[in-house]
């Protein structure tokens, strides 16, 4: 068991984002978390990151409980994330982005006087190869394609080098060749780097592809758990979701 | 599909040094050429950058803006003067004690400041550096209040001008070097990342707040250490050196010569001493001249003068690059 | 240096406190327009002590010039707040309005070039002197107060910041203007996309706060004196005083100035030379614990 | 990236070898020599007809904007007397004027400004004892004569003592003294004081005096509160209150200028004036900005304003500064006037402008000035002028109020004795 979050809860107000889920990460699964907007998958992601602090119940990680950690010490530990709205670093050059996260992986950064540019050349060139961004290494982040940039920005968190990977809704607002080649590269991850991955998404036809695990969330609360096919099968998810017809 | 070799890496290769060592040698034989009185206009001038690029190390890289950066230029002043002049302590480790102290309080002063961010930073550090020049001002007995301390004389072999001419040029170059390594090592890198993208950066399991305060305490020592290499130079050193409008001082020249480069601030900073020392030979009125140049700056030079000319040479160098490819 | 603490009786810590009250009124005055222009433009304006500073010195030479017996001293002040309203225009139309897309810290330098410009044309204009105006018809006395003299025109300063209280507090809750203004403090960008011509909208609260820097500016010449560099020490008690009420809220400022003036006050009788820093400890304290200020409100 | 480090190491060349060359022919003044060696060693040529210059460094801001303004007065009127009858030694007197805006570390850079690129031969100045003594350090070290004919801190003459230095306006001892014992004598049963003195050299000088001196004349006198408005101050209220509150026998102050003006206007409707027997710097600059609102009964003191000494080469002095200014001479004027006369006379006893023998031609040299005669006291080149003390009155012959019952203390019986001054030489590490 990877990860595991037991009935955590996240209260904005009285409106209750993330309503006491319960569930089970394995690891070098591709879980999938799905449900319509608004059902909470963000919040629950920024929970296990330590983005927002939880307002009550536990998240363990490796059973250990980092419920309490800032979100930089989750980090250290393992677990990364990538952002709905694509978060990089506009003025640094592609190649600089993914040093940057190896460095501070790897507690480089607290080195004062040797050029930053002599480390880990070799890792950022493999990080680049797999994502495709290898011809953009030397363009600022800020003028790449938008398919390029959320190409980027999962290229920063194989960077530091993850246990656990999550990627908020990472095909969102791509056109279908590029949810198709990042479908695939999400996959080659996993089998080749057996990083366990996390992701959102709210397109049924690209979850049921890849995922070997889905979970379904609606306002909040977890109603699905289990293998594609089963949740497929259950009928609280197609009353909920896919309108009640099958 | 790109060669990996051919990244241009920024920092410097050794082709690119003689223009360094060029610029070393001029500096080296300005005493044998300048008269007496514009050297001191460059001592000013070099201590000044120094001030500068401490301060551009949060503005420039880190993005927070601090405002009362004199308060520790001005503290590594009195230091230096209180351990000369009252207990006759050795030069060269009052200046040493000087930079220390100004790192001390930036260390107290930059705990509270780097939880604040944009305006609410730079009104802090404005309010904590009104708080130490009030209290150096006030505090009669032992920093002789409005009036300073005077007498501050360096050792015998660097009474003259031009010997220390050359200890404040090396003082000022070893800190721009030292400075320069630091801003493009990772620690360098971890600060442009935050100022980029802060929400990203903690995302990569950098804790802000502790490697902001560590830049700040780099930024109070050197800020420090020019206060310290000055005041023996001037024999005195005077409350005057704490206040704000002395904190605008590097703030103009950062903006003025390009923040987001690294010799951005010195340019700016030759730029309004020379311009001063000059304007006040024939006038008292070099604010009002100096005030219509920033404006002037700001609205024709956007990003400073050297983003600028960075900006229209990568452009020329576009247009060659594509001129060639058509043909 | 004995304090003699048995002769602080009551009167005597009322008088200090009305003492304080005057130079918290003056205080409101001067930061009221500051926390338009910082408060609402969140333009760190230097030169707002430069306008009260050249409201003070054009006043002067208005009264001067005019002499008009009894009333001249209200007609210069007016006179002059209406300069010093125009001069806010000049300012914000042909330099603060072509900054507003870039970053605060080029604004903040631009404001930072109006002091060295300002500082000038007073030093040219005027000299290094001291300059004041004698005080008023119906407040050249004192008044007493639980026996003790209180000069009648530090009431004349309460009325007027009272006033200008009342004036603001009018403008920005009550009328149309006041709503655009209060939207525009939280997300500039909204009110554009309402159509609400944003640059107008600045330009009025910039001369809105020159104007009263003007009017405040004036007020000082009879209570003191005015001399080259009353801006360089006003600014940052003014930043002080809008940063602990905080920032674009008038009830703030209102409860910022009286702080800040008793502090002083109080600051002075018991512990002279510290008087100035408690003021900066309270500004910091505020800023450390609470950023936005007592009334303000976080930003997004 | 490269091609700019170029073009940035080019600007910095330029800058260094071309720019100062093109400043130096720019330069106002023709450049003499090339950089001269810091210690004058070739004496000139005693005839030689270049002019004498003469570096007036004042402090155009705050309040010593006033005295700065009248000193120059006092300062050109003489020059132009001099160079009408022939300058010193056949050498017309040039005057170079700098600003220090009351700042000390402005008034280091404008005296090595005056020194280095104007080469000025002799100095005189400035106002604010702050700036006299910062700038005091550097002109030493460039050998350089200075007369101070207004800033009069003991720190120039006794702590600090500089073999380059002369004064010819009463030092802070001298001048509080004789105001002290000129207030005891006026409110003999006093013996609670309060004092409000600018927070700076000057003002903490004078304090430091009158709490020595009164306590000498009035074993158990007591001072209750210690007011420090800082130099420059604008709003006295609080500190008004703060006094009052006391209710003090009597207060001493040595507010002057435009720092005066303020208090005297603010403390007025609190009643303080008729409440409190009050003693300040009430010189002719102040009276007349103060015009109808000078507090009528209170006690002054200042340095030699016309009326306090209307001596026959006074008076004379006050009918051609009326003619060629259009109002009267005060102290400040007078002062300076005597302190150029006073190099004049050092200079012709030595017979060259070189500093080391002028320095030796005015130690004991004495002259008869607007004050009447005094001289230099070798031991710290210390002026024995005459401090004078009043109450303010009103007199029909001029616009504005003067003082009565005037009373003229001698230099000679308030300087401070020479065995005090050696005390101090040791704890200060002065070596005469």
């Amino acid at each position: 068991m990877l990860l595991q979050t037991q009935s955590i809860t996240k209260e904005f107000g009285k409106l209750r984002a993330v309503n006491q889920v319960s569930l089970d990460i394995h690891k070098g699964d591709i879980h999938a978390i799905i449900g319509p907007n608004g059902a909470g998958k963000s919040t629950y992601f920024n929970l296990i990151t330590g983005y927002h602090p939880a307002t009550f119940g536990k998240v363990l990680f490796k059973d250990k409980e980092i419920t309490h950690l800032p979100a930089y010490t989750r980090c250290t530990l393992g677990i990364t994330r990538s952002f709905q709205i694509t978060s990089i670093y506009p003025k640094f050059t592609v190649y600089e982005s993914v040093l940057m996260a190896l460095l501070s992986h790897r507690k480089v950064t607290l080195k004062f006087f040797s050029s930053a540019n002599k480390f880990f050349k070799e890792k950022v060139w493999n990080i680049l190869e797999d994502v495709e961004l290898a011809n953009q290494a030397n363009t600022l982040g800020d003028s790449i394609s938008h398919g390029d940039k959320k190409r980027l920005e999962l290229a920063i968190t194989l960077g530091t080098e993850p246990e656990l990977l999550l990627l908020d809704e990472p095909t969102c607002g791509m056109s279908p060749e590029e949810t198709e080649s990042t479908m695939a590269l999400i996959q080659k991850l996993s089998t080749e780097r057996g990083i366990t991955i996390l992701f959102t998404e709210h397109d049924m036809s690209v979850v049921f592809g890849i995922a070997k695990r889905i979970s379904v969330l609606h306002q909040g609360t977890l109603i699905a758990d289990g293998s594609p096919q089963a949740v497929r099968a259950s009928e609280e998810v197609q009353k909920v979701y896919l309108g009640g017809t099958a | 599909m790109m060669q990996r070799s051919e990244v241009a890496v920024n920092n410097s290769t050794i082709k690119r040094s003689w223009w360094l060592i060029l610029l070393i040698i001029a500096f080296l034989i300005a005493p044998l050429v300048m008269s007496k009185f514009y050297l001191t206009i460059l001592c000013e001038a070099l201590v000044m950058s120094l001030f500068a690029l401490s301060f551009n190390l949060l503005f420039g890289y880190m993005g927070q803006l601090s405002f009362g950066q004199a308060a520790f230029y001005g503290l590594g002043g009195y230091v230096v003067a209180m351990l000369i002049t009252k207990l006759q302590f050795n030069f060269w480790l009052s200046l040493a004690a000087g930079a220390g102290m100004a790192g001390l309080v930036g260390l107290i002063v930059g705990y509270f400041c780097v939880r604040l961010r944009g305006i609410y930073f730079a009104v802090l550090t404005l309010a904590f550096g009104q708080l130490i020049f009030v209290i150096i001002f006030k505090w009669h007995k032992f920093t002789g209040g409005d009036d300073g301390i005077q007498g501050v004389f360096p050792p015998e072999y660097l009474r003259s001008i031009e010997a220390y001419y050359y200890l404040i040029f090396f003082v000022c170059a070893i800190s721009a070097f030292i400075l320069w390594r630091i801003v493009n090592s990772p620690f360098g890198q971890a600060l442009k990342a935050m100022r980029e993208n802060p929400e990203r950066t903690e995302f990569l399991g950098i804790h802000i707040a502790r490697y902001q305060l560590i830049a700040f305490v780099i930024a109070a020592a050197f800020a420090g250490l020019a206060g310290a290499v000055w005041v023996p130079f001037y024999r005195s050193v005077a409350p005057s050196y704490l206040t704000w409008i002395k904190s605008g001082e590097p703030v103009m020249a950062a903006i003025l010569g390009g923040p987001n480069i690294f010799f951005g601030p010195v340019l700016g900073m030759f730029i309004m001493t020379f311009v001063h020392s000059y304007i006040l030979g024939f006038t008292h009125f070099w604010p009002v001249i100096m005030g219509t140049i920033i404006l002037i700056i700001i609205f024709v030079l956007p990003g400073g003068i050297l983003e600028f000319a960075k900006v229209k040479i990568t452009e020329r160098r576009e247009k060659a690059k594509i001129a060639k490819g058509q043909t | 240096m004995n304090l003699g603490y048995q002769c602080m009786s009551f009167d005597v810590l009322f008088n200090q406190f009305m003492s304080g009250i005057a130079r918290a009124s003056l205080l409101f005055l001067v930061a009221s327009g500051l926390s338009l222009t910082f408060g609402v433009l969140r333009v760190l304006n230097f030169a707002h002590g430069s306008l009260y500073m050249l409201g003070a010195f054009v006043t002067y030479t208005i009264w001067k010039t005019l002499l008009i017996p009894v009333v001249g001293f209200y007609v210069a002040t007016f006179l002059g707040a209406l300069v010093m309203g125009g001069v806010g225009i000049i300012i914000e139309f042909f330099l603060l309005r072509r900054l507003y897309a870039r970053g605060w810290p080029e604004q903040l330098l631009a404001t930072y070039a109006i002091v060295l410009i300002i500082t000038d044309i007073v030093k040219w204009g005027w000299g290094g002197e001291f300059l004041s105006i004698p005080r008023p018809k119906p407040f050249t006395g004192a008044v007493l107060l639980f026996g003790f003299p209180f000069p009648s025109y530090n009431f004349f300063i309460i009325l007027l910041g009272l006033t200008v209280v009342i004036f603001l507090w009018w403008l920005i809750y009550k009328t149309r203007f006041g709503d655009i203004i209060r939207a525009a403090a939280h997300d500039r960008e909204m009110v554009s996309a309402l159509g609400i011509p944003i640059p107008w909208l600045f330009t009025w609260i910039f001369v809105l706060g020159s104007l009263i820097a003007g009017l405040s500016g004036a007020v000082t010449a009879p209570f003191g004196s005015i001399a080259l560099g009353m801006d360089v020490e006003i600014i940052v008690e003014c930043f002080a005083v809008v940063v602990i009420g905080g920032m674009g809220s008038l009830p703030g400022t209102l409860l910022g100035s009286l702080i800040v003036g008793q502090v002083y006050a109080f600051g002075i009788m018991f512990k002279p030379e510290l008087a100035l820093a408690f003021i900066f400890m309270v500004m910091a304290a505020v800023l450390i614990v609470r950023p936005w200020g007592i009334f303000g409100r976080p930003e997004r | 990236m490269k091609r700019i480090a170029v073009l940035i190491t080019i600007v910095f060349v330029l800058s260094l070898l071309v720019v100062p060359l093109v400043m130096a022919q720019g330069k106002p003044a023709p450049a003499k020599e090339p950089a001269k060696a810091p210690a004058k060693a070739a004496a000139k040529p005693v005839l030689s007809k270049e002019p004498i210059k003469i570096g007036a460094i004042y402090d155009f801001a705050g309040p010593c904007y006033m005295y700065s303004e009248t000193g120059m007065l006092g300062l050109r009127i003489a020059v132009e007397e001099i160079n009408a009858k022939g300058g010193i030694l056949g050498r017309k007197i040039d005057v170079v004027v700098r600003d220090t805006e009351a700042k000390v570390d402005v008034a280091v850079r404008e005296v090595k400004d005056l020194l280095l690129r104007e080469k000025v031969n002799f100095l005189i100045g400035p106002c604010s004892s702050g700036t006299g003594l910062a700038m005091q350090v550097v002109h030493s070290e460039y050998k350089t004569i200075r007369i101070s004919a207004i800033a009069n801190t003991e720190g120039q003459t006794v702590d600090k003592f500089s073999p380059y230095f002369f004064q010819v306006v009463p030092n802070t001892y001298m001048e509080a003294t004789a105001a002290t014992r000129y207030l005891n004598k006026k409110v003999p049963a006093a013996k609670k004081f309060c004092t409000i003195n600018p927070d700076y050299e000057f003002g903490r000088r004078e304090a430091a005096a009158f709490a020595e001196e009164i306590k000498r004349l009035v074993p158990d006198a007591e001072i209750l509160y210690e007011a420090w408005p800082k130099f420059g101050e604008k709003d006295y209220t609080a500190f008004i209150t703060a006094i009052m509150a006391k209710k003090p026998d009597a207060v001493h102050s040595s507010l002057f200028g435009g720092d005066l003006v303020a208090f005297t206007k603010q403390a007025a409707p609190y009643g303080f004036f008729e409440k409190t027997p009050f003693i300040a710097l009430y010189d002719l600059p102040v009276l007349i900005a103060l015009g109808p609102d000078a507090p009528e009964g209170t006690f002054a003191f200042a340095r030699g304003d016309f009326f306090q000494d209307p001596n026959p080469k006074m008076m004379a002095f006050v009918d051609k500064f009326k003619k060629a200014r259009g109002t009267y001479p005060d102290g400040w004027a007078v002062m300076n006037y005597d302190a150029v006369y006073l190099l004049k006379a050092g200079i012709e006893k030595a017979k060259t402008i070189e500093t080391e023998a002028v320095v030796k031609a005015l130690e004991g040299l004495s002259i008869d000035s607007l004050r009447g005669t005094f001289s230099i006291r070798p031991l710290d080149h210390m002026g024995s002028v005459p401090c004078y003390q009043g109450t303010i009155a009103k007199d029909p012959a001029y616009p504005f109020k003067i003082w009565k019952d005037i009373t003229r203390v001698p230099g000679e019986q308030v300087l401070r004795p020479e065995a005090s001054v050696r005390e101090i030489w040791k704890k200060t590490g002065v070596v005469r």
